[in-house]
């Protein structure tokens, strides 16, 4: 159990981003939770990918030692990474348009299309 | 009252997240990893490639990298498509 | 070499290309950034129309990409395949033309639709994008790239469905989608993820033939299956959905339905091909039989009592998702049962592949048919709306057509799915068909009201300059209308040539399997 | 945004342009050490946002020509799928130059063969879309300055 802590401490990012989307109002914070989702996945992809003992998977960095840690994982991580980017980016970038158009950001006075 | 459920949902989700990761495997012992292997032992000796992670990117997965540049291309498109300066009305 | 055999990757490179070329090539006017949107939409639909028939004649086709070889699925001296296959049984092939069809007759429908707006290189651009996303979804056989194609397809929608910046409408509904959709795809990737960590592959024909019982799969399996449930708009999370298909752009909301019939796919994929025999008990099935109960009698409901037209042809596409995931979860309850599976499990499949077919095509027309209306009268109320009928004659064909289709009226094409659903709902129970029933006849009411307050009716005044639209529009929606009409003429031949094929190669999971592992599981 | 006081501007004057230096290394040597594409042109990117911080908008969008970027993203998408599609008799993405080891040992272009042009590709694309994000969103604030929302002209019949 304690040996997999990284995981645990992956669901309690994972739990923390999830309770603060429900409980805050304002916009910018639940953009913050959903990058901390966001990283408490990408930290799950790397941490499936550690073996004990593993170096770098670079081959002149890891010399005569054979044990390397998975790579894909990283590669997979790469990606998600630049994609959380992308998707913070433009989540921010509507945020400036609400606040344009509404004047708030508390996600209870955005109701125009309630019913 | 709608907040007492959503809290209880969002601690069943992240309850249900922690046990899948906690049966995944234990960690840092991966027990089998044929497709992990094959790329540490091949990477060198196909594609000449020292960085066995940038040969996954760029070579063994190469089509998620042109999504990945999609992604980014898209994610640039929306923006400059929000931001953008309209026409006045006349 | 032989193209038949590239089809896979050109079916994406094109509307890829066409993506990476628009922001070139807009600077040089209108005329060569409408020929690059009709001309890429209609390569595509062209080259998924082959991959059709590729895989009607020949079955299965794999495409390894970067491979030395296009099926060289297994590297030398590996079990495993290591690459990202494309595996396009006739189920994918099936669903890409339906998504083809919708981004053609959207693209030919935008170029005068859209043309008093600023911002169309980049609009042209992301149309490709989402295209791009929604096929990639389709065919991809690898469960990290159908998140790609997942998050392409839902930010390229985001940045479409606020295209109207101005409007405070649209913006509210892109960001209340861009919150539920990153959300559930970070989910979607810690399934993945963990199903990487206990089996090593990603590949879903692999991950398909390792998969056993167990704590981590039953736990994965529902957060795949909350996840592409959540995006393609079943009942408990449906809410962005009417919103997001009212405020985008006609042309674009009638890609965003076929965009939605993509997690449909993946969800259908993750349960037949990913899972199959190891679905373990009837949880999921009912879990979907209910959820698509529930999102047919809730969306119909709310349907009813809308102003707004485009608002409620949104809630009806709750409502249709509930036929489809009634059909396709029955199905699913019997997929052990080879005699259940016989009776009426094979029906109840082949009537929601069917109803796929027919959404996608007749709930297109409809927005198409809607923003037509908004286009010449700039009114979307119905109740500003009326005697429209004698003014736009071609439109108002056309929208009869869809609106008989979605109510399931007799000789309609809608009236075939549904009842291959009813007759195989009412073997399991009874009350699965009355509500059914209920919600087609809500429906047809709810339409009903729509034809008669907006076509029919006296000629309102402030309508009096009202002309039909362009020619370009009207090629759009004619193609979806011959699309509803085939079907509708020829119900059997569509049946037992398109439909049946599609799911029988559902059903096979060790064919599936069996095409990227080879004969030896 | 406004700009910095001068101890920051020189700052910036002298460190900024190793940031480009440092990326571009990051970017060429992908294939043998720690880094890549997206890493390098992240790296550059960064010169942007520093400029932007310490120069102040107004400034950085009177030198800054937006085209130049946009450049750089459509050439590095373009010459990736292109290096992609150029592996086409065999498949899609086939690394068409990559020779085994023992073979690549001499020669300007390293044995990796797309890997290493494709990087390239993708730092350029990476560098382009990120300073152009960076610069849009900033562009963006003079919504509110304006007043009322510049209309979009269309909706009305």
């Amino acid at each position: 159990m304690i040996a997999n802590a990284p995981f645990l401490l992956v669901g309690l990012l994972f739990l923390g981003g999830m309770i603060a989307i429900f409980m805050e109002k304002n916009l910018v914070k639940i953009a913050i939770a959903i990058s901390v989702i966001g990283s408490s996945v990408n930290l799950f992809l790397v941490a499936l990918g550690y073996r004990n003992g593993g170096t770098v998977p670079i081959h002149y960095m890891a010399g005569e030692n054979t044990v390397m840690v998975l790579p894909t994982p990283q590669a997979m991580t790469l990606t998600a990474i630049v994609i959380a980017l992308a998707t913070t980016a433009l989540l921010l970038s509507l945020i400036m348009l609400v606040y344009r158009h509404y004047g708030t950001l508390d996600i209870d006075e955005i109701r125009r299309l309630r019913g | 009252m709608k907040k007492t459920v959503f809290i209880a949902a969002a601690i069943l989700l992240g309850a249900f997240i922690t046990g899948a990761l906690d049966v995944v495997h234990p960690f840092g012992d991966p027990l089998e990893v044929p497709m992990d292997d094959y790329f540490i032992a091949n990477a060198l000796n196909d594609i000449s490639a020292e960085n066995i992670v940038t040969a996954i990117v760029f070579d063994y997965r190469g089509f998620d990298t042109i999504g990945e540049a999609a992604v980014l291309f898209t994610a640039l498109t929306a923006v400059s498509v929000l931001l953008r300066e309209g026409r006045k009305k006349p | 070499m032989n193209w038949n055999d590239h089809l896979p990757a050109l079916l994406l490179a094109i509307p890829l290309f066409g993506a990476f070329v628009a922001p070139v090539a807009s600077p040089f006017g209108r005329t060569t950034r409408n020929a690059l949107l009709a001309s890429f939409s209609f390569l595509t639909l062209l080259v998924s129309l082959f991959l059709l028939r590729h895989t009607l004649t020949n079955g299965i086709a794999v495409y390894v990409m970067g491979g030395e070889s296009f099926d060289l699925t297994l590297p030398l001296g590996m079990k495993l395949p290591v690459r990202i296959i494309m595996e396009v049984d006739a189920f994918s092939a099936f669903m890409a033309v339906c998504g083809s069809i919708a981004s053609f007759a959207g693209a030919l429908f935008s170029m005068n639709y859209m043309e008093k707006f600023t911002g169309l290189g980049r609009f042209v651009s992301l149309y490709f994008l989402l295209t791009v996303g929604m096929l990639g979804m389709m065919i991809t056989g690898d469960m990290f790239n159908f998140f790609v194609f997942l998050e392409i397809s839902s930010i390229a929608s985001i940045g479409l469905i606020a295209f109207w910046r101005d409007r405070p409408e649209a913006v509210e509904a892109s960001i209340k989608y861009m919150l539920i959709s990153q959300v559930s795809s970070m989910v979607f990737l810690i399934a993945a993820g963990a199903l990487y960590g206990k089996y090593n592959v990603l590949n879903m024909a692999a991950m398909g033939a390792l998969i056993k019982p167990g704590t981590l799969e039953k736990l994965a399996l529902v957060f795949l299956v909350g996840t592409l449930a959540m995006k393609c708009g079943a009942f408990p999370l449906h809410m962005w959905l009417p919103d997001a298909y009212a405020e985008a752009p006609s042309g674009v909301s009638c890609l965003l339905v076929a965009v939605s019939q993509a997690s449909l796919y993946g969800l259908m994929r993750v349960c037949f091909s990913l899972y199959g025999v190891n679905l373990g008990g009837a949880f999921i099935p009912w879990a979907m039989i209910v959820m698509g109960l529930s999102s047919m009698f809730f969306g119909v409901a709310m349907a009813v009592v809308q102003h707004d037209i485009k608002r409620l042809i949104g809630y009806h596409s709750v409502s249709q998702v509930g036929y489809m995931l009634l059909g396709l979860g029955v199905g699913m309850l019997v997929l052990t049962d080879a005699r259940g599976m016989a009776e009426y499990g094979f029906t109840a499949i082949k009537g929601g592949i069917f109803h796929i077919f027919n959404y996608t095509m007749y709930k297109a027309l409809l927005f198409l048919a809607a923003g037509a209306v908004y286009y010449t009268t700039g009114k979307r109320d119905l109740n500003e709306l009326g005697g429209l009928a004698r003014r736009m004659p071609f439109t108002t064909g056309m929208f009869v057509i869809a609106a008989a289709a979605i109510s399931g009226l007799p000789p309609f094409n809608g009236f075939v799915s549904k009842l291959l659903i009813y007759e195989s709902a009412f073997a399991v129970h009874p009350a699965l068909t009355v509500v059914a029933l209920v919600t087609s006849v809500l429906t047809l009411a709810s339409f009903v009201k729509v034809f008669q307050t907006a076509f029919l009716g006296p000629e309102r005044s402030a309508f009096a300059t009202v002309r039909e639209v362009p020619t370009a529009m009207l090629f759009g929606m004619g193609v979806l209308t011959l699309a509803v009409l085939v079907a509708t003429l020829f119900p059997s031949w569509t049946l037992s040539y398109l439909v049946e094929p599609a799911a029988r190669a559902l059903v096979d999971q060790a064919g599936y399997v069996g095409a990227v592992m080879g004969g030896g599981l | 945004m406004n700009p910095l006081s001068v101890v920051v501007r020189t700052v910036c004057d002298l460190f900024a342009w190793f940031m480009i230096v440092f990326g571009v290394n990051v970017l060429l040597h992908g294939y043998v050490t720690p880094g890549g594409g997206f890493q390098g042109g992240a790296i550059i990117a960064t010169f942007t946002a520093f400029l932007l911080v310490a120069y102040g908008g107004k400034r950085v969008a009177a030198r800054v020509n937006n085209k130049l970027f946009d450049l750089f993203e459509e050439i590095g998408l373009i010459v990736f799928f292109i290096l992609a599609f150029l592996g086409f008799p065999i498949t899609f993405f086939f690394n068409f130059m990559a020779r085994p080891l023992a073979e690549s040992a001499s020669g300007i272009l390293p044995g990796v063969g797309t890997v290493a042009l494709m990087s390239a590709a993708v730092g350029l694309e990476v560098t382009g879309a990120l300073s152009l994000i960076i610069l849009t969103m900033h562009k963006g604030i003079r919504m509110f300055k304006v007043e009322p929302l510049e209309q979009e002209t269309g909706h009305e019949r």
